[in-house]
């Protein structure tokens, strides 16, 4: 049952469920290594769905429509930047307000403006198969038989590691989001360039939302975001900060849904899976931590730990593919919860404070 | 400190120099709560059932008849439930001449506001309420009690099965229900006979709701009675009712993964999380049955693949109902149970095979007949008859 | 024309903020090559002086001339383009960034065009051109090396180097010297001179009296934001320079009669402990403090002084060793109980620990005893008691406040320190008075008055153990001075007879003579 | 230098600064509902209508006044809770889910458990504190020992509670479900956990005579009075105790709290469970008072509003309670407002945005109204809570 059409699907869902949240979280990358806390994804992501819809409609065009989904983004994320830097408001008070409005906004607006006239969307995007790529075994229909926007986000995430770490615009950022009053005693405009961290990540976060309306749904919803700009933010600090984190982050998440979804169906032992696929991630990460530990001459009790951790994932997966086990369903809503477990067992497990831009969230004034 | 003091002195004052007013008001009472008074002593129902002195108030003069309706949690415009209620109660409103005036709805936020929603148009002196949703099953009972003079219809309610020792019917309340799991099972058959994979998948909202579970429980019964070794892949959203809804794109991804199993043909039963699963399935060239209403004149994106819906005739139920109980037709009070059948093929009228008509017709009449239990006793969550 | 000689020069600038007159019409110059400095106490306007100069400050009025031309200086840009280089009292060095990207931060080198914001780093350049300079001016750093990592010396020579590469000419050094050793100082005079000697001038801000007479060509003194009066080092003294720093004549050592020193009241024994990272910064530390005592300890920052102070309050956790009190192992007790014994803590950073800064002053002057009685019962707090106390002390200590009820957000820098002190020791049970850095950025009134108390403490038979990176303060104020270096009490000497320069060779982790060992 | 200050001149400072304090909230009300009519004639309605609507609908008479109450009370306990942990430094997030976990215990104690009258009652409202609590504090903890950021936890805290429930109640087998009905929903509880209806027939003080409001008996539930009771009780707790005065150090300045001499790890889980018990009593007491059962879709979003109406209330017990007047309003007013005037219920949702935008970004109102009041200096924790939730990341 478990076999690789079972793995290739789940895999290709999680790239497609891992989009709008690495895109989530590359907004919450731009926005906090440049010192703004941005918990209004959710709400942005909410408003440019909305506009992209409108957009879209509106001019008979999906690639418009991402466009106007984009600018909306960042025009909300524009009043998120004026209210944390320019009126100090405390910046997750900032986030609840772009999200409570965000809500009240677009369940009005579409009441009052769509609901009545009854528009219907244009449909959505379609795959993007790449040639040649697209026939390769097993990667192929994993990474290369999607819709443009999951190809986008393989590129904004590789951008935006090229931009953070390799671009006097990502040493700028990062040194505003790390230590304002050495940026600017070097001349770096410290609030300019936060505003323009968080509306380009507002642009992004744009892109999220609008990929549910032109990519995963064609039309819009009320309340379509369901949480996902949440995720996108536990996502982000889960991948410490970094683009290729966040995307490793989100992909985890993307799969543990695909998962809880795919168990549902019936067609799998439910604990045989948990069990096979528990041992095979143990063995992954286990061997990964040991080539690290190694690669790093990290002390011989890592090592041994890793070594261990890796050798009981193949024992369990070994197990796994080959006991039988008693036929059990698990209530789908604790398959649902899993990912939320996940990001509270990472958070806990992660170094106090590590990688958290340390100007987050503070207001700077010259002195 | 001396400051936080101040600030709870100040409102102590201000909660005393209320209450002494309110109590110096007493002696003389005519002045300020004069206006007040009278509405206050007609509002008082709650507690005393023979409230007949409900005598109509001014705003009610210009109505003969007065159509209030509280909504299940969530909007009025939600292309489903709410919706088609409201819906049949203009249709309804218009058959018998009301002006605007004279029917209106209220939005219900919370479950724990049913109630006092209800109280609202009660006291307003409406003649006709009409609730939505299983959750107000007992809130609609109690207050059709209460209120005698008033009929009562509630959609989604059994309003004849006995609770806690009370009785059966109440001859002001008239529930309404659908045999969900009959139009269910003929989507389900369409499905097994239209499947060339033969595998078929169902996306559905949340099973805490039991409507949407009979849809489940006929759907896959109906595709093994007429093709027993086909497989059908479900999937429940695994949120929260306010989640589970309204999350079309869970709803795509779903469909999608069901695609990857084999799935051929996808049928849709979860608001907008199953128009979500009917959209991608669209788009992916498969076809769809969708639930509810005829999702072909309501999810116009998917007109070309849609082959019909399971749908249940809100609309008609909601109101024939509403006339009913305005002597408009025969009031039928306890449970009401609307129409549910397959909507038309449209677009598919010449795709589907005759034999395929003809069999579902067959099935359809079976059904009526009592000859296929479509929601066998022991279906968890879903309602059924024991 | 003398005029060419002028580096800089800057004529009538005011500089207001609410309330306070930072700068008055003050007037000053540099010549080409000189090292001028500019003396003063805290909140004489020192720095913001620099801040205009600088650029991130603009003036209300008057106007500043570079090598001969006017410029006005929107931002630090401005400033740097005409080759003002600054380093910062506490350095704008960004912690979690190596050397090479500090320096290249704001100055990266990409390209010219409008992509160089986006074009790619080549940190290989920067770093080639930092061991250039490196070489050149005698400023040995490793460009790859995280700043976090880097000793605060290093720290400063990133520093100075951020600056020359940006082509600084004119270079302010805002109080150098605040965290070298003497003889760190030392090589860091030797630094200046060599730049000076290669033409480049340099404003020295301090207020330590000897490093001006030292090292400056010209001096100029400011007093509440005016230029009180300039002198050559040659022509004046220490004395005068105080005075007219201060305004008055002032006391350069604390009067105090010989210490009677009584039993043993902390007892320190191989202590250990680590910072945050988890390196082991104090590293077997032993001592003890009598009764009627001032045990000095010297070092200059970062040598485990902070970690071996919270480790003696029970604010971090000892890894080894034994720390008793009175008796009493409170190696391992928590904060709470170390201080009902009778330990007193007046800590380094008045912000962070020793102040909620939105409380009121009442609040604060209880900070540690709302839980006892007269303050509290049971579980209630007794404002009356609290206020009638903070009414008590702040006309005790000569708290300068408007109300208890004002926030200590709002009180001056030596008003906070007082509140802090006025609380600690109005202990009725202080047996131990611990104080760190208990005069940093204070005006001179106040660290006299702080002064006199510790004094004061000590001859009522508190003991008393003082940390503070100022020897000065430590051979006015200790009885007997303990050197610590690199996490190690390298040495005890009394303080009557100490010699500055060997202190200052300890300080700096010089080898450690047998001699000095056995006058323990 | 002054070291004693009359009592008067302090009381006259004290009143500036309450009116600087009202003001601000006052204005931002007032400007949120000029934006929100310009919005609503956009739409072609008429606003003046429409606010017309929403204040009959709250205070419009005697019935309208009782139903803002009832809706007050939910946003008062969950204001309180906020205010507590944001008090103390902790960004709970998850007053929601601790609302829904005092709502799930104290039914679950009501219809499992058979006890006398009054202490049914009793034993449901502190089980309904305690469930809260002990949920709240699961994240207070994991923020002392592994410093995790409370507003990520607790966020995910709210889903996975939400997602247990839909479990618990689920007529598919989920264990409090009602075997009587095939519905999402707890059964019923005993009257003898009924939170009653206030009796104002009953209530004789001597000094004040409510037999007036004899005629308001059965729309008033006692949760109403406990809320009232709650709020002194938070005040004293916040600025009259202990325990109070460690909170809120903690809440400002750990460090300094550390400093001091409190157990700041002990503090952040302590108030936390005091702010998930407070939650939970509110959870509790709309169970007990009015539905009786719980159901889906109840009780849903009073934590994340209530944010708002803790800040509106400068996280002060008193200004809760206002601002959650205000909330309750609303809610009551929308019904109406939306039936007599067809202005959706939305609007709402936008105006307690607004306000809570306003009130937060002061700044905007003082612009607007050129007003000169020094802001209160940092009396509240909410910057420091900034830095707290940064630096852990």
């Amino acid at each position: 049952m478990m076999d690789e059409k079972f793995f290739i699907g789940l895999l290709a869902l999680a790239f497609v469920k891992a989009t709008p949240i690495t895109l989530g979280a590359l907004t919450g990358i731009y926005s906090e290594r440049s010192g703004i806390i941005n918990i209004g994804i959710e709400g942005t992501m909410l408003v440019a769905a909305f506009t992209s819809f409108i957009v879209s409609v509106v001019s008979q065009n999906l690639w418009v429509g991402l466009l106007g989904g984009m600018l909306a983004g960042g025009l909300v994320s524009l009043l998120l930047a004026v209210l944390s830097i320019r009126y100090k408001v405390n910046q997750i008070i900032a986030g609840m307000v772009i999200n409570l409005l965000a809500i009240g906004v677009t369940n009005y607006a579409t009441r009052v403006y769509i609901d009545t006239s009854g528009i219907a969307g244009i449909g959505v995007l379609p795959k993007w198969r790449i040639p040649l790529l697209m026939d390769i075994p097993i990667l192929g229909p994993i990474l290369f038989q999607h819709q443009p926007l999951v190809y986008f986000m393989f590129g904004l995430v590789v951008l935006t590691h090229y931009v953070m770490f390799y671009t006097p615009w990502g040493l700028r950022t990062r040194a505003v989001g790390e230590h304002p009053r050495a940026a600017d005693t070097v001349g770096i405009p410290v609030n300019p360039m936060r505003y323009a961290s968080t509306v380009i990540g507002g642009l992004i976060a744009g892109m999220a939302g609008s990929f549910l309306v032109v990519e995963a749904v064609g039309s819009f919803q009320k309340m379509m975001t369901t949480g996902r700009g949440f995720i996108a933010l536990a996502v982000m600090i889960f991948g410490r900060w970094n683009p290729f984190g966040a995307l490793v982050a989100a992909l985890l998440f993307g799969f543990a849904e695909a998962l809880g979804v795919r168990l549902q169906l019936g067609d799998i032992n439910n604990i045989q899976a948990l069990v096979y696929l528990t041992g095979l991630g143990m063995l992954l990460g286990g061997t990964i931590q040991m080539i690290t530990d190694f690669v790093k001459k990290k002390e011989t009790r890592s090592k041994i730990i890793a070594g261990m951790v890796a050798i009981t994932g193949l024992i369990a997966a070994i197990l796994g593919q080959t006991l039988t086990f008693p036929p059990t369903v698990i209530p789908f809503q604790f398959l649902g919860i899993l990912p939320y477990v996940l990001t509270i067992l990472v958070l806990t497990g992660m170094v106090r404070g590590a990688a958290a831009p340390a100007a987050e969230g503070v207001v700077y004034e010259k002195q | 400190m001396r400051k936080n003091l101040f600030v709870s002195l100040l409102v102590l004052l201000t909660i005393v120099l209320v209450l002494s007013a309110c109590g110096g008001a007493t002696p003389t009472a005519t002045e300020k709560p004069a206006t007040d008074a009278p509405t206050e002593v007609v509002t008082e129902a709650p507690t005393e059932p023979a409230a007949t002195e409900e005598a109509p108030t001014e705003e009610a003069a210009g109505c003969a008849i007065r159509i209030g309706y509280v909504t299940d949690v969530g909007r009025i415009d939600d292309d489903s439930f709410n919706e088609a209620s409201w819906t049949g109660i203009q249709q309804a409103a218009e058959q018998l001449g009301l002006g605007d005036d004279c029917y209106d709805y209220i939005e219900t936020q919370d479950t724990a506001d049913y109630v006092s929603n209800i109280e609202a148009f009660v006291k307003e002196g409406y003649t006709i309420i009409v609730t939505s949703g299983f959750l107000i099953t007992e809130g609609t009972r109690t207050a059709a009690e209460s209120n005698p003079d008033i009929k009562f219809v509630g959609t989604d309610q059994g309003q004849d099965v006995d609770y806690d020792g009370v009785d059966d019917v109440i001859p002001n309340l008239t529930g309404i229900l659908f045999h969900e799991d009959q139009s269910g099972f003929l989507a389900g058959a369409l499905a097994g006979l239209m499947t060339e994979s033969n595998t078929i998948g169902g996306v559905y909202g949340t099973n805490t709701v039991p409507p949407v579970v009979r849809f489940k429980v006929g759907y896959e019964l109906g595709a093994k009675h007429v093709n027993p070794d086909i497989t059908v892949l479900s999937a429940y959203h695994p949120g929260t009712s306010d989640v589970a809804f309204v999350d079309p794109a869970w709803g795509g991804e779903t469909a999608q993964t069901m695609i990857d199993q084999g799935a051929d043909v996808i049928f849709g039963a979860g608001g907008d999380t199953g128009n979500g699963a009917l959209t991608a399935a669209c788009n992916a060239g498969l076809p769809v049955i969708g639930v509810d209403v005829d999702q072909y004149l309501t999810v116009p994106e998917v007109q070309a693949c849609i082959m019909s819906s399971a749908q249940k005739d809100l609309v008609t139920a909601v109101r024939d109902n509403v006339l009913a109980a305005a002597g408009e037709g025969e009031w039928t009070p306890g449970t009401f149970y609307g129409k549910a059948f397959l909507a038309p093929f449209h677009d598919w009228e010449d795709k589907i095979p005759d034999d395929v008509k003809a069999t579902l017709e067959d099935l359809a009449e079976q059904i009526l007949a009592g000859e296929i239990v479509t929601c066998p006793p022991g279906s968890e969550g879903a309602g059924c008859p024991e | 024309m003398a005029e060419q000689q002028l580096a800089l020069r800057v004529e009538d600038v005011t500089k207001r903020f609410p309330g306070v007159l930072a700068n008055n019409d003050i007037n000053f110059d540099l010549e080409k090559g000189e090292i001028h400095a500019l003396l003063g106490e805290n909140g004489a306007g020192k720095t913001t002086l620099m801040n205009i100069i600088y650029g991130l400050y603009k003036p209300d009025d008057g106007k500043i001339t570079i090598n001969g031309e006017e410029v006005v200086l929107h931002d630090p840009n401005d400033a740097i383009r005409r080759g003002i280089g600054m380093v910062h009292q506490h350095f704008m060095l960004v912690p979690v960034m190596t050397v090479t990207e500090n320096v290249m931060l704001g100055n990266e080198k990409t390209t010219t065009n409008f992509l160089h914001m986006l074009a790619p780093l080549d940190r290989k350049r920067i770093a080639r051109e930092i061991t250039q300079l490196a070489d050149q001016h005698n400023l040995k750093v490793d460009p790859s090396a995280y700043v976090r990592d880097l000793p605060v010396g290093t720290q400063q020579r990133v520093e100075i180097i951020k600056a020359l590469h940006r082509g600084a000419e004119i270079l302010i050094l805002d109080e150098p010297t605040a965290v070298l050793t003497p003889q760190e100082a030392d090589e860091l005079f030797d630094i200046m001179r060599s730049l000076t000697q290669k033409g480049k001038s340099i404003i020295f801000i301090t207020h330590k009296l000897k490093e001006v007479l030292a090292i400056a060509d010209r001096i100029t003194v400011l007093r509440g934001g005016q230029v009180v009066g300039s002198a050559i080092p040659s022509e004046t003294s220490e004395h005068e320079l105080a005075s007219m720093m201060v305004g008055r004549d002032v006391l350069l050592e604390v009067e105090k009669s010989e210490a009677m020193p009584g039993d043993v009241v902390l007892d320190v024994t191989d202590l250990i402990a680590e910072d945050d990272l988890g390196h082991q910064v104090v590293r077997g530390v032993s001592f003890e403090v009598r009764a009627g005592e001032i045990l000095g300890v010297a070092g200059v920052q970062g040598n485990g002084q902070r970690e071996m102070v919270e480790a003696l309050t029970g604010l971090r956790r000892a890894v080894g060793g034994h720390i008793t009190l009175l008796g009493e192992n409170i190696t391992r007790s928590q904060p709470r109980h170390i201080t009902d014994i009778g330990s007193a803590h007046v800590p380094e950073d008045r912000h962070k620990h020793g102040l909620v800064l939105p409380f009121t002053v009442a609040d604060n002057l209880v900070l540690n005893a709302y839980h006892v009685e007269p303050f509290s019962k049971q579980f209630f707090v007794n404002r009356a008691a609290i206020d009638a106390n903070a009414d008590r002390l702040v006309q005790e200590f000569d708290v300068r406040t408007p109300s208890i009820e004002t926030p200590a957000s709002s009180l001056s820098g030596g008003n906070q320190q007082k509140t802090i002190v006025a609380r600690e020791l109005s202990h009725a049970t202080v047996k131990l008075l611990i104080v760190n850095q208990p005069t940093r950025g204070l005006d001179v009134g106040s660290i006299e008055f702080i002064h006199k108390r510790i004094v004061q403490a000590r001859d009522n038979g508190v003991a008393v153990l003082l940390i503070s990176a100022e020897l000065d303060e430590i051979m006015g104020l200790a009885d007997r001075i303990a050197v610590m270096y690199s996490g190690r009490i390298v040495a005890t000497v009394p303080a009557e007879g100490a010699d500055r320069n060997r202190l200052g060779l300890l300080m700096a982790g010089a080898e450690v003579s047998s001699e000095i060992n056995t006058l323990m | 230098m002054t070291t004693s200050v009359s009592p008067l001149s302090r009381l006259g400072h004290n009143l500036r600064q309450t009116l600087g304090n009202i003001l601000i909230p006052i204005l931002a009300i007032l400007t949120s509902l000029v934006v929100v009519a310009g919005v609503i004639a956009l739409s072609g309605a008429n606003p003046l209508e429409g606010f017309m609507g929403l204040w009959d609908g709250a205070f419009g008479d005697g019935d309208a006044v009782a139903n803002t109450i009832i809706k007050t009370t939910p946003y008062i306990f969950a204001g309180l809770a906020l205010t507590i942990a944001f008090r103390g430094g902790m960004f709970n997030i998850g007053v929601e889910g601790q609302f829904f976990v005092g709502s799930i215990i104290a039914t679950l104690i009501g219809y499992a458990l058979r006890l006398p009258p009054v202490i049914h009652l009793i034993v449901a409202i502190l089980g309904g504190a305690i469930g809260g609590g002990l949920w709240g504090a699961i994240p207070g903890w994991l923020k002392a020992r592994t410093g995790a950021n409370e507003v990520i936890t607790t966020i995910m805290t709210n889903y996975i509670i939400l997602r247990i429930i839909n479990w618990l109640i689920s007529p598919n087998g989920g264990p409090m479900r009602n075997p009587a009905r095939p519905l999402p929903q707890t059964p019923e509880v005993y009257p003898t956990a009924y939170l009653p209806w206030i009796d104002f027939s009953k209530i004789n003080f001597p000094w004040v005579n409510l037999s007036w409001l004899a005629s308001a008996t059965g729309s008033l539930h006692w949760g109403s009075i406990l809320a009232l009771i709650m709020a002194v009780i938070v005040f004293v707790l916040l600025w009259r105790t202990i325990l109070g005065f460690e909170i809120r150090t903690v809440g400002i300045s750990p460090t300094a709290a550390r400093y001091a001499g409190v157990n700041v790890e002990r503090t952040m889980v302590t108030t936390m469970a005091l702010s998930g018990a407070m939650a939970g009593i509110g959870g509790a007491v709309q169970v007990l008072a009015l539905t009786h059962y719980f159901s889906t879709g109840f009780n849903v979003g009073y934590g994340f509003d209530s944010i708002a109406v803790a800040m509106l209330g400068g996280l002060h017990p008193a200004g809760v309670v206002l601002a959650a007047v205000l909330f309750g309003a609303m809610d009551a007013g929308a019904t109406i407002m939306q039936m007599r005037t067809g202005v959706p219920i939305d609007i709402v949702t936008i105006i307690q945005g607004l306000v809570l935008m306003f009130v937060a970004a002061d700044l905007i109102v003082r612009q607007i109204y050129r007003i000169r009041v020094k802001p209160a200096d940092g009396t509240t924790p909410v910057s420091a809570t900034v830095q707290t939730a940064g630096e852990s990341g």
